[in-house]
């Protein structure tokens, strides 16, 4: 069975954009020396808000700009929390992704008068790329079939993202505040500045990954339906080191891993065994890239 | 040349009840060197970090020719021509020279990096300072002395004339920090202010003009530095003569401690390397040839092939903990990173490694730490006090008090007065020296030649990860190892 | 413990009989549920009796909510799916003198006290399954369902089979969610409903709880028509939704409930095709105003209701994979 | 008492004040009293029925928070407690049902049975991490996927109990449940064990050289290693630790009632991720880690009760809990700026 079809590509894309777009973020944070694992209740929040103001004014667009809006309020929390106050970076995350959970469930009874999912007629979910032009082109024209803008900007921010932090000075800054912050200090950089942006940036960035989500991948708000893929993303940070390409490629091996395991369900394979599956894979891939990467400094003889 | 270019007046700063700079007054005129000295803890570092608006003062005014400035951030500082390297460098060291040198203050084109003028301009600073340095070189790759030569170029490249080199020898060798001075002095010449901190008072005398004597946050001296010598600053500092311990007693030479045989790691190759019980075995050498090296294989800290003997037993295969365990112990060059856990408190400092079995009951080792603490004369804080809170010097009582505690037969001390205060050094000098006396060995791995002619019965000079040289202390002078790291820096050149 | 919490002020009003309906999971959107308390809503009103709803979220809470509940000595406890199994071989024996009533599933031997209703759905599924292998025209129909369990296969073996006893030729391939929301992932079901539609397969059984959402959209968007479950499900995504495999849980607590009210409590009974626990929206008397597409096809359901009535006859009996 | 003072000079009365405000300003905006509410959530927590779930839900997550909490004290992250909770409940189902005739040696074997698993599973991020230099907090997580997936696998299929169609194996041998403690049916030895385990854990951090070490190694790696600890030893240990500790309390849950091993019964709880939230805030130290565990479960039992009660959502202390994390590093933090301040720093 040739698995690896333009569908196959096309559904990984698809798959992997939320993923990815929080994924970046994540990196942006990891680049200026913040571990930020509050992706999946940005995340969250920004699903929430996307399908709820959606809802309310029939716009995708301002469901899109509302979720941006909640990840970066969201991530507000952290950036104050952390750096100005100093806070442990990871307990607070996981206050705020708690919080998101409780949060988008109590509203979605509170605001959308529902609990479990919502979804409505009202909710104008973001346009498929297939119904405008692009669908006539050929190849790409199936590849981008049901993605959205968001997925498109998602993979161009990858190499925007790789130009930014490798020619822009802003991008060099980060990249030295993340090695040495004392150091950046030291130079009159201020230090907390590109650190609270940083993690605002990954706010918005989830946001926009939550409506691409819900307005995207499907048109619905349901509780706690990104199940986990804030954290997919932060596994791909750490596999990356906060390196954009390589962040992607964590990312793909990921959505990969998780598609095929569908196909491969279709053969025959338990399920259980094909859930495992993008986990396996990504740890054997960790291995089999180790192989290569110089052995760490010191250690015993 | 007696223009003041920066003035500090009756500056003043607290840190809660330790009064770190207590009505400072301090003068930097145009031109010249000025040496800031004084004991560990009396606020030299404090007082340069105020001038550089790193560290906001109580009270107190900063004149800027003439003019009173305010330095709320070290990019005010900066601006007004002041630059400052830190005793520890703050580089980094993932990135090339060139961005080093440009980090806060890049050169654009069209609002993205213009990389061909940063090299451009590096490149010129670099000549004209007349530094080796490549500007494309990674700078983690680089020796201590080319990094601090990034660190200068940073202030220089900023358009400082203020240039403040706060301990800026500890980490150099001999050689590096005479080609330091060369530079220094040049800087002088054409008009830059240097203000150097530091605790080698024989390095005050050969370079600045002018000194400055801190003691207990207050300026008890100030003067041109060819009206005083060593010894009047050294009581300056400490209200007391020192008396620098020398190695001369002899003592009686045992068995074996150490035996170190055709030992590889990375560069290095030792052929031999033996020390005896009662005697201390010095290493010189310019760093970055192998010393740090073939101490941490030593130790075990680093893989390495040959033969390591301690106390006898054969430990090629065992790791720092067999070693220790056959008879080690060490005192390790970085006392923040390696040798001591900034986080816990004193008391569990001196207790890791000497309480591993069995239950551990807090008034022992309470007891355990107030005698070591009382015994080696630490200073500034109780059992219960953090690590971190402890200056410099008295941290390297702790690590010492630790590792003297274990009564190994072989004690290896990596440059154990490296930052701390002639007073400190006086007592290191003693115990390495009472150790000694004890019956027990001890290799000495030091960038300071005076304290190794001060200490040990026998040096060997390392050039290249080879040893090149064995002077036995009847011929030890710094001549004949300065002569014995240039002819082997020629033969292999 | 004594029922100290009934007089707190905040339990069943006056001195109207109680009913404690108790869920194993939280009601949310899921049909079966709603249904459910629905159910036992309008029995409630026919009696004139108050509810109380207990939401649980995983086995813990469910012993806990069943515990609180008996500590209520409400009339009538409901308890709803085979998640209660455990506790209803062991509660009903410790509380004699109350009533318990669990839907969709039953212990074996239940005490007196204990009422139960089972369903048959796999019978209605079984139809959908004849329903989409008379439709398909790609001869590949699929199914995607929460998790791999034999509960769960009672919506997917059926449908495939049903397919081929009408059209041999037919392949069926199930997808299960799984991963970590499996019953209301909606994203994961859509993407699993989109691998199907690539895959060719041009009817597929939602069986996804919340996931049902992702799939109906994905079939609007990929070209492929699926079958909803329990409820009608027909208006959620107009032009996509086939049929819907309903299962009547409400009738099946109004007749328990007023059977226990009028004093007959015990038994199992059983709901299938033939007691009209079961069916297909299609099938229904009001099946023309369901917004089904089947409607469309009366030839195909002219067969359906051939086979349907071969089943209730017992002329053809469809297999229970859960009875493995 | 020491531990009183700091109760009530330190940051968690203050947090959760902050907590229980933000809570209400959620339900005024809901429209509901907020008196009400905690009045449910007090009574969901303190009614003499409700109790035993607060002593039955409280002993997994303080487990899982001392399983979380060893690791944690070396500086160490085990992410994969789910997959060993449920291998050490799997392998003790599996195990307990082999040898029916056992009794309560039995379940002890069983239980062991399960640690061992889930020790064994934990543990191998050491050499993953040794030989193949991946991360211990990215192995773990990474394992812990699997490991779940397994025992669903095995609930499904070869373990099954056949004919039910649930997912589920079927009851331990009834002579292998966990006795009752007197006053509650509810309440069962696991308790005690959990207690015990974390009594273990208190004595053994504070008053021997392993607790010393590991804290150590926790503060600076580097430092451990020259000091001449063990490092690969106690990185093992304190993993397989981490990994028993998770594996018994799954052994513990599924002897109690319904008495076997459900696929889904041992995670959707979030056991792990309270007690992970648990062991973060109080840094792995016990007494922060025992009052932690009983604020959370409260919580969550409370907020059950209060459901129940008065219909007031769940997700009402989802959102105390959050602010109470939330609120608790901030209170410290700038507990600690003050101090800072006052001694002088910037
Ligand atoms: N950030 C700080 N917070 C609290 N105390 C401080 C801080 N910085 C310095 N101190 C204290 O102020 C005093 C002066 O410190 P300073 O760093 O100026 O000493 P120093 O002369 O540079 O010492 P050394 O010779 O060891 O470098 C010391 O007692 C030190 O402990
Ligand atoms: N935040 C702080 N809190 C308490 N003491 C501090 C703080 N920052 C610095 N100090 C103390 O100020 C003193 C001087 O600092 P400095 O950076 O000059 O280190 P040092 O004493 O020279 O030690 P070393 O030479 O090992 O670096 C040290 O004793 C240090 O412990
Ligand atoms: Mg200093
Ligand atoms: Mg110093």
């Amino acid at each position: 069975m040739n698995v690896f079809t333009l569908g196959f590509v096309a559904a990984v894309l698809i798959a992997l954009a939320p993923v990815l777009l929080a994924a970046l973020g994540g990196a942006l944070c990891a680049r200026v020396g913040v571990f930020n694992i509050g992706l999946e209740g940005q995340m969250l929040l920004g699903c929430f808000t996307a399908v709820a103001v959606s809802a309310k004014t029939g716009s995708a667009l301002l469901g899109v700009a509302a979720a941006v809006g909640a990840g970066v309020l969201t991530a507000l929390v952290l950036a104050v929390g952390t750096i100005r106050f100093r806070t442990d970076p990871i307990v607070l995350a996981i206050g705020t992704n708690l919080l998101a959970v409780g949060l988008t469930g109590f509203l979605l009874r509170s605001v959308l008068g529902t609990s479990g999912t919502y979804s409505s007629p009202d909710l104008a979910g973001l346009t498929r790329l297939g119904d405008t032009w692009v669908g006539d082109i050929p190849v790409l024209g199936d590849i981008f079939h049901s993605s959205s803008w968001v997925v498109v900007l998602s993979l161009l921010l990858v190499p925007a993202l790789a130009f930014f932090l490798a020619r822009h000075p802003a991008g060099l800054r980060l990249r030295g505040i993340g090695e040495n912050p004392e150091a950046a200090r030291s130079l009159g950089v201020h230090v907390d500045g590109y650190q609270q942006t940083a993690i605002l940036v990954a706010g918005a960035l989830c946001g926009l990954a939550g409506a691409q989500l819900a307005l995207g991948n499907v048109q619905l708000f349901s509780e706690q339906m990104t199940a986990g893929r804030g954290w997919v993303a932060v596994v791909a940070v750490m596999l990356g080191r906060g390196r954009p390409g390589l962040v992607l490629a964590a990312c793909v091996v990921f959505g990969a891993a998780e598609a095929f395991g569908f196909r491969l369900q279709g053969l025959g394979l338990p399920q259980q065994a094909t859930d495992a599956a993008p986990y396996v894979i990504t740890l054997i891939a960790l291995l089999l890239t180790s192989i290569r990467r110089p052995k760490l400094a010191g250690g015993n003889p | 040349m007696t223009e003041s270019r920066v003035r500090l007046a009756g500056i003043t700063k607290r840190f809660g009840p330790v009064v770190a700079n207590d009505d400072v007054d301090l003068e930097l005129r145009a031109g010249e060197v000025h040496a800031v000295v004084g004991e560990n803890g009396a606020g030299k570092s404090t007082l340069m970090s105020v001038l550089y608006g790193s560290v906001r003062p109580d009270s107190g005014q900063i004149l800027a020719r003439g003019t009173e400035v305010s330095f709320d951030s070290p990019r005010a500082a900066i601006a007004a021509g002041i630059g400052m390297v830190h005793q520890h460098f703050q580089l980094f060291e993932s990135m090339s020279v060139t961005d080093n040198v440009i980090y806060g203050a890049e050169p654009t084109r069209r609002g993205l990096l213009d990389r061909r003028r940063a090299r451009e301009r590096v490149a010129a600073l670099v000549e004209e300072y007349g530094s080796p340095l490549s500007p494309t070189a990674t700078v983690g790759s680089l020796p201590m002395g080319l990094r601090q030569q990034v660190e200068i170029l940073k202030a220089l490249y900023r358009g400082a004339d203020v240039l403040i080199l706060d301990e800026p020898t500890a980490v150099l060798t001999p050689a590096e920090t005479t080609l330091l001075f060369t530079s220094i002095r040049r800087l002088a010449e054409r008009g830059t202010v240097v203000a150097l901190v530091t605790h080698k008072l024989d390095e005050v005398m050969q370079v600045s003009d002018r000194v400055t004597v801190l003691r207990q946050g207050k300026v008890v001296a100030a003067m041109p530095t060819t009206s005083t010598n060593p010894r009047a600053l050294a009581r300056a500092m400490t209200g007391r003569d020192i008396e620098i311990a020398t190695n001369d007693q002899p003592s009686t030479v045992g068995a074996a401690v150490l035996e170190v045989t055709d030992l590889r790691t990375g560069m290095v190759h030792c052929d031999e390397l033996v020390v005896r019980a009662g005697e201390i075995v010095g290493i010189a050498g310019v760093a970055g040839n192998g010393q740090s090296e073939l101490v941490q294989a030593t130790v075990g800290l680093r893989p390495s092939v040959g033969s390591v003997r301690i106390a006898g037993r054969d430990v090629s295969r065992e790791d720092v903990r067999g070693r220790r365990a056959a008879g080690l112990a060490y005192v390790p060059e970085d006392r923040g990173a390696v040798g001591s856990a900034r986080s816990l408190s004193v008391q569990d400092n001196l207790a890791v490694g000497h309480y591993r079995k069995g239950w551990l009951k807090p008034a022992v080792l309470r007891r355990f730490a107030a005698d070591l603490m009382g015994r080696h004369d630490v200073r500034g804080a109780g059992p219960d006090a953090l690590m971190s809170s402890l200056s410099g010097g008295n941290a390297q009582k702790v690590v010492l008090a630790r590792e003297l505690e274990h009564r190994a037969p072989l004690l290896v001390a990596e440059n154990p007065t490296q930052g701390v205060d002639v007073g400190a050094i006086e007592y290191i000098h003693r115990e390495l020296l009472d150790y000694r006396a004890a019956g027990h060995g001890v290799l000495l791995v030091s960038n300071e030649l005076s304290e190794l002619i001060a200490l040990a019965d026998r040096v060997h000079v390392m050039v290249d990860g080879r040893f090149v040289a064995a002077i036995d202390r009847a011929d030890l002078t710094e001549q004949r190892v300065g002569e014995a790291m240039t002819n082997a820096t020629e033969v292999l050149s | 413990a004594t029922g100290c919490s009934s007089s707190d002020g905040s339990s069943a009003s006056g001195d109207k009989p109680l009913i404690v309906v108790i869920t194993p999971n939280p009601v949310g959107v899921n049909e079966f549920l709603k249904l459910s308390v629905e159910g036992t809503k309008t029995a409630a009103k026919a009696q004139d009796a108050d509810v109380k709803v207990y939401e649980s979220t995983d086995p813990t809470s469910i012993s806990q909510n069943l515990q609180a509940a008996i500590d209520l000595k409400p009339k009538l406890i409901v308890t709803i799916s085979f998640s209660f199994d455990d506790l209803m071989k062991t509660a009903p024996v410790d509380n004699p003198d109350q009533q318990f009533l669990q839907v969709d599933s039953c212990p074996e031997s239940p005490a007196k006290n204990l009422t139960c209703a089972r369903f048959k759905e796999y019978e209605a599924v079984y139809l959908a399954g004849v329903e989409a292998g008379l439709l398909t025209k790609k001869n590949q129909v699929g199914a995607v369902a929460a998790l791999d369990s034999p509960f769960i296969h009672r919506w997917t073996d059926p449908f495939g089979e049903g397919a081929k006893s009408v059209n041999p030729k037919t392949t069926f391939s199930p997808l299960f969610v799984g991963g970590n929301n499996p019953f209301s992932d909606p994203a994961r079901a859509n993407a699993q409903a989109e691998t199907l539609a690539q895959k060719g397969v041009d009817y597929v059984m939602a069986a996804s709880s919340a996931g049902n959402t992702g799939v109906f959209q994905a079939a609007k968007a990929g070209g492929f028509y699926a079958f909803g479950v329990d409820v009608n499900q027909c208006g959620e995504a107009p032009g996509v939704v086939v049929d819907n495999a309903t299962k009547r849980v409400d009738v099946a607590i109004e007749n328990a409930v007023e059977a226990v009210f009028s004093g007959k409590p015990g038994g199992v009974t059983e709901y299938g095709l033939k007691e009209n626990g079961v069916g297909l929206t299609g099938l229904e008397d009001d099946a023309a105003s369901s917004g089904c597409l089947i409607t469309k096809y009366p030839d195909v359901l002219a067969k359906v209701k051939q086979v349907r009535d071969d089943i209730v006859s017992g002329k053809l009996v469809v297999k229970d994979p859960a009875a493995a | 008492m020491s531990l009183v003072r700091r109760a009530l000079t330190g940051a968690a009365l203050p947090a959760l004040l902050a907590s229980f405000l933000v809570g209400a300003i959620v339900l005024l905006t809901a429209g509901t009293n907020p008196l009400t509410g905690y009045q449910a959530l007090v009574r969901g927590v303190l009614l003499d029925t409700n109790l035993p779930y607060l002593a039955a839900a409280f002993a997994p997550i303080l487990g899982m928070a001392v399983s979380f909490a060893i690791p944690l004290r070396m500086g160490e992250f085990n992410l994969g407690g789910d997959g060993q909770l449920v291998l050490g409940g799997i392998t003790a189902a599996a195990v307990a049902i082999a040898i029916p005739n056992a009794g309560l040696p039995g379940y002890a074997l069983a239980a062991a049975a399960g640690a061992v698993a889930a020790a064994l599973w934990a543990a191998l991020a050491v050499p993953l991490a040794r030989y193949g230099r991946v991360p211990i907090i990215i192995s773990t997580l990474l394992l812990g996927f699997p490991a779940v997936s397994f025992a669903s696998y095995l609930a499904r299929y070869p373990l099954t109990d056949k004919g039910t169609g649930i997912p589920q194996t079927p009851r331990l041998p009834d002579a292998m449940h966990l006795p009752s403690l007197p006053y509650s049916a509810y309440v069962n030895v696991g308790l005690l064990v959990a207690v015990l385990i974390f009594a273990v854990y208190w004595v053994v951090d504070a008053r021997t050289g392993t607790g010393l070490e590991l804290r150590t190694l926790g503060a600076n790696l580097r430092f451990g290693q020259y000091v001449g600890i063990d490092v690969a030893r106690r990185t093992t240990g304190a993993l397989a630790a981490s990994g028993a500790i998770a594996g018994l309390t799954g052994a513990l849950i599924v002897a109690g009632p319904p008495y076997r091993f459900i696929d889904g019964a041992l995670v959707t709880p979030g056991y792990t991720f309270t007690g992970v939230t648990v062991a973060l805030i109080a840094s792995g130290r016990p007494a922060g880690l025992l009052a932690g565990a009983l604020l959370f479960t409260a919580l969550q039992v409370g907020g059950t009760g209060m459901e129940r009660d008065v219909g007031i959502p769940r997700q009402l202390t989802a959102i105390i809990q959050a602010s109470v994390v939330i609120t608790f590093v901030l209170i410290v933090a700038v507990q600690a700026r003050r101090a800072r301040a006052r001694a002088g720093a910037r």
